[in-house]
């Protein structure tokens, strides 16, 4: 699935829970559902100090694509982080950092989120983006390096 | 808390009270509003919006310099709410009562007047270890700027003041003792009159921070003899941005001012400059007027309803938020004090307080997650933060169901 | 002053705007109200008690720290109108806009942050002869604090500073130049661009004290490439309690925090205190909420008039009432600098300013008699005060000549 | 006339006046009738500083009786002083220091005058009580000492 189905079923699958107890549920099972981070990468590097709660993140680089594992201490930003990986994890490089992310504000997670908590979710998606950024770049220098 | 509650019978009409206060009426999310973050801030009733209303509507005015009759009018009203508020409290005079901005402004500006005027190198600054980040860290400026100490009193894992280890800490370079009365991440209700004897017996002035005890006990400075008292408007029923600095005369009279400003000067030199009399000293520019104002309705609000009342009630309404908080599985009391009033601090099982705090929020219930702003407190537990709720004279028992409701529902969605 | 005053087509409709204020349609005396006294504080328009009102009825509830709904309404309305300010005075960024007591709170920020952090002993701070108390008492008291010395930049008898004598002041020990843009005694707007430019040649920073210039015309803070600004809330038609410091980024990152408290830490430890980011790191404890977002209110309300038709207009008011009262036998302008704003200060013959203005009051006209806390710009002048007329958007040519009505008869009773 | 006496009529003369100009303007005219203080007694010793203006207050026995004479370099706040000289000068030490005003309340000046003068006023009368009280004293001691 492309980065935009991916954001369009996620849109559709909220759509269809009426209140927001119900959309939390659906946030806090992909939570538990998110690919574990291995232990070994919860180090200090890969942590994103939220306001309230901490959030690990780890990238590989597999056959040209990225793929995000992450973790936190509390549930329900393991869920949102979720979301973000489910997006983005498992694409190129060039298509996470040219992604159009519509679906954080279509789903009404920045005004129905405590904003320390859309924040932290803002500041998680920055990361997952530099991370695609500086693949980029490396492989790019690479490339021209080799061309040269 | 040995009282069985009487919830038929209160001394106070709860829900005539709750007609009060505007903002008790609002929903969210469409769901009517529990608000348990009192701690925090407390809601105003209407009398004190009217206040403000009626301030700015008849009399606003700059105080104590006009000829003119609006300037009159606002100075006796600034000054009358001083009068108010030191009869609240007992103050001998209300020239001991100073304006400030808060609690926080209040215990900067004692930490740095008193630091100038007192404190030399090697000298010992005393808190607990359950302080506000506002009765550390003004300290932890001032000991660095002049040389001095800052030690702490330790407590107990219930959340008690070790009062063995503060005596023990007690010797001639301690020169001044800062403590909470009443701890706002805990809700350990401290032993002030024992520390305040100790302290003087060794001639050491205390500062209480009564940000959290003002609204729930009666207090009597005269009685206490305590040497500073602060507190803040917002959390009393006032307004934002408007608090009370009481200090004994003889200290606020030896101490050095400590903003410069109007107001607070006699005469005004290049070379000299001499410093007005209390409370004048120690208001620098113009005053919060409309705040003053209205936090003295707040007050008289507060008294017309009988603070004696209020305490007898909150202290219904903890007792029953411990009973019905325990019979959540899994949930653990942070802070276990024998004495405690306000607030009552949990956690449940691993469940972070934030997700709690989270859906607690989306079924309208208004609770503080995080550290309170007491990080010590945290660090000496051992956990990232606590759930707390917390209480005021218009809570009711119904907010507590609800709330206890509320935890069993998202405690079974995350666990 | 060129303009010739045009009174039939101001670009500001006075007579709507003077509606949108109800304490302007008070009597005092059984008589309506002539208010002149608006250098000292200003009467506020409906809509902002409406936002006062409005926050307490609907949002109220403490910033930054909780996870709830309301929290997050208060948060979003609180930084939304630091947001409003910063594009008022065109900072770079909303980190740069403080939030303070009042102008007074923001110089004794500043002048505290900057003796702890930079003045050595021996070092210079330089003012003017027309300083407020506020920008002269918050500096003589770091001064000493640090062995540093206050210098001054001396005026003229028109009331303008002399700029020569300014020039040869500065030196490498000179390590801060704080002056008022207008001063609220005498009305003279100063030329602060070019104190602002040869301050900068030798990397001198500058604060300027706006209190008395954000009110009456565009301020830009990056045209004037001002290092700190500061200004209060209440005189620029919001509440009382609030007011603004704005700093230069790289300054106020470069400065240690003035207040220790809640928001204002990132992390607290006995050991080790972490300074939270701009601008929390300057803003410690419970702000005041309802003034921030109510004083946004003020700004947006002068925004929607239009600072420029307001500026333009108090221009005509100026040059009308400056002509007006020189129809008055015996009449001296106690300032008489080329350009000036707001205020206008005088006295009639021999008589005392305290008579004139007990009879203007008693007639129903509000000034200011006195030394406007500005005692050294009184002894300069070997006079005891002056009388203040001082003009806000809502002055109208009536005003002025049911003022010069009023000190004509009273001038005759105390002649 | 007693001290009672000259309060009452002072009252009755102001309850004659209509509203606060008229008042003020008797207010001046009395200051302007004020027995001025000699030049040599407006000594700092004698100056009683209030907020706004200045006050000089001198004292002497004449005949068992205290003689007032007051100046200031505010019109208003001489005619102030002139109505406390002029009830209170010529009196007793005893009945000085014994005597219930009453006048400045009736008269409504406290209620009408700017705080300041209204302080300044009360101020200005303490002194002159505790000049009474002193010069009571004085003669009680000197009495006292002749008994001996
Ligand atoms: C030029 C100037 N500076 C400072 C101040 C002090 O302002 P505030 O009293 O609001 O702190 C004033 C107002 O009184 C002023 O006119
Ligand atoms: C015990 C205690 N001290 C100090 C404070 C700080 O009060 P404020 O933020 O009103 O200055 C608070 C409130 O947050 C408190 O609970």
């Amino acid at each position: 699935m492309t980065i935009k189905e991916t954001q369009d079923e996620l849109i559709s699958d909220f759509s269809f829970m009426e209140n927001w107890m119900d959309k939390y549920e659906y946030i806090i099972q992909l939570g538990k559902d998110l690919p574990l981070i291995d232990e070994k990468y919860k180090t200090p590097d890969n942590l994103i100090k939220g306001c309230q709660s901490q959030v690990w993140l780890h990238t590989e680089m597999t056959g040209g694509k990225l793929v995000f594992t992450a973790d936190s201490d509390a549930v329900i930003t393991k869920g949102l982080i979720s979301l973000m990986v489910n997006v983005l994890s498992n694409h190129t490089p060039k298509e996470i950092t040219e992604a159009d992310l519509y679906f954080i504000e279509a789903i009404g997670l920045t005004s129905h989120l405590s904003p320390t908590r859309s924040n932290g979710l803002l500041s998680m998606l920055k990361q997952m983006k530099m991370y695609a950024f500086a693949y980029q770049a490396t492989s790019q220098s690479q490339k021209n390096g080799t061309e040269l | 808390m040995q009282h069985v509650p009487d919830i038929t019978v209160p001394a106070l009409d709860v829900e005539k009270i709750r007609r009060d206060f505007p903002l008790l009426q609002e929903k969210v999310y469409g769901i009517p509003l529990v608000y348990l973050d009192n701690a925090a801030t407390t809601q105003k009733p209407q009398v004190v919006l009217d206040a403000l209303e009626q301030y700015y509507t008849t009399i606003n005015s700059n105080v104590h310099r006009g000829v003119h009759h609006l300037s009159q009018l606002a100075t006796d009203a600034y000054e009358g709410s001083r009068k108010t508020i030191a009869g609240f409290i007992n103050a001998r005079k209300p020239e001991e009562v100073i304006f400030t901005k808060g609690t926080t402004d209040g215990i900067n500006l004692v930490a740095n007047s008193y630091g100038r005027g007192v404190i030399k190198p090697g000298d010992i600054v005393l808190v607990s270890a359950m302080e506000h980040h506002s009765n550390i860290v003004p300290w932890q400026i001032m000991c660095e700027d002049r040389g001095a100490e800052l030690q702490v009193i330790p407590m107990n894992e219930q959340g008690e003041l070790l009062m063995d280890q503060f005596s023990a800490l007690l010797n001639d370079r301690v020169k001044i003792i800062a403590v909470t009365w009443v701890s706002n991440a805990l809700g350990t209700v401290n032993p002030v009159h024992e520390i305040i004897a100790q302290a003087h017996a060794r001639n050491i002035p205390v500062l209480l921070d009564a940000a959290q005890a003002i609204q729930h006990m009666p207090v009597d400075v005269q009685e206490l003899d305590v040497d500073f008292l602060v507190f803040s408007g917002h959390k009393l029923y006032g307004p934002t941005g408007i608090g009370v600095l009481y200090g004994k005369e003889e200290w606020l009279d030896k101490l050095p001012p400590y903003q410069g400003g109007g107001d607070m000067i006699k005469t005004v030199t290049f070379a000299k400059t001499i410093y007005n009399v209390l409370p004048y000293k120690f208001e620098a520019g113009t005053p919060d007027i409309s705040g003053a104002i209205a936090l003295g309705t707040a007050v008289e609000y507060l008294q017309k309803a009988g603070i004696e009342n209020v305490q007898q009630w909150e202290e219904q309404l903890m007792e029953y938020a411990t009973q019905r908080l325990q019979e959540v599985q899994g949930l653990r009391f942070i802070g276990q004090a024998k004495k405690k009033t306000g607030a009552i601090s949990f956690l449940i099982d691993d469940i972070h307080p934030y997700d709690l705090g989270e859906l607690l929020d989306k079924q309208g219930i208004a609770i503080r997650t995080g550290h309170h702003c007491a990080e010590p407190v945290m660090t000496e537990f051992c956990i990232p933060g606590t759930v707390r709720a917390s209480f005021a004279m218009y809570t009711t028992m119904e907010d507590i169901d609800k709330l206890v409701a509320g935890i069993q529902k998202a405690a079974s969605m995350l666990r």
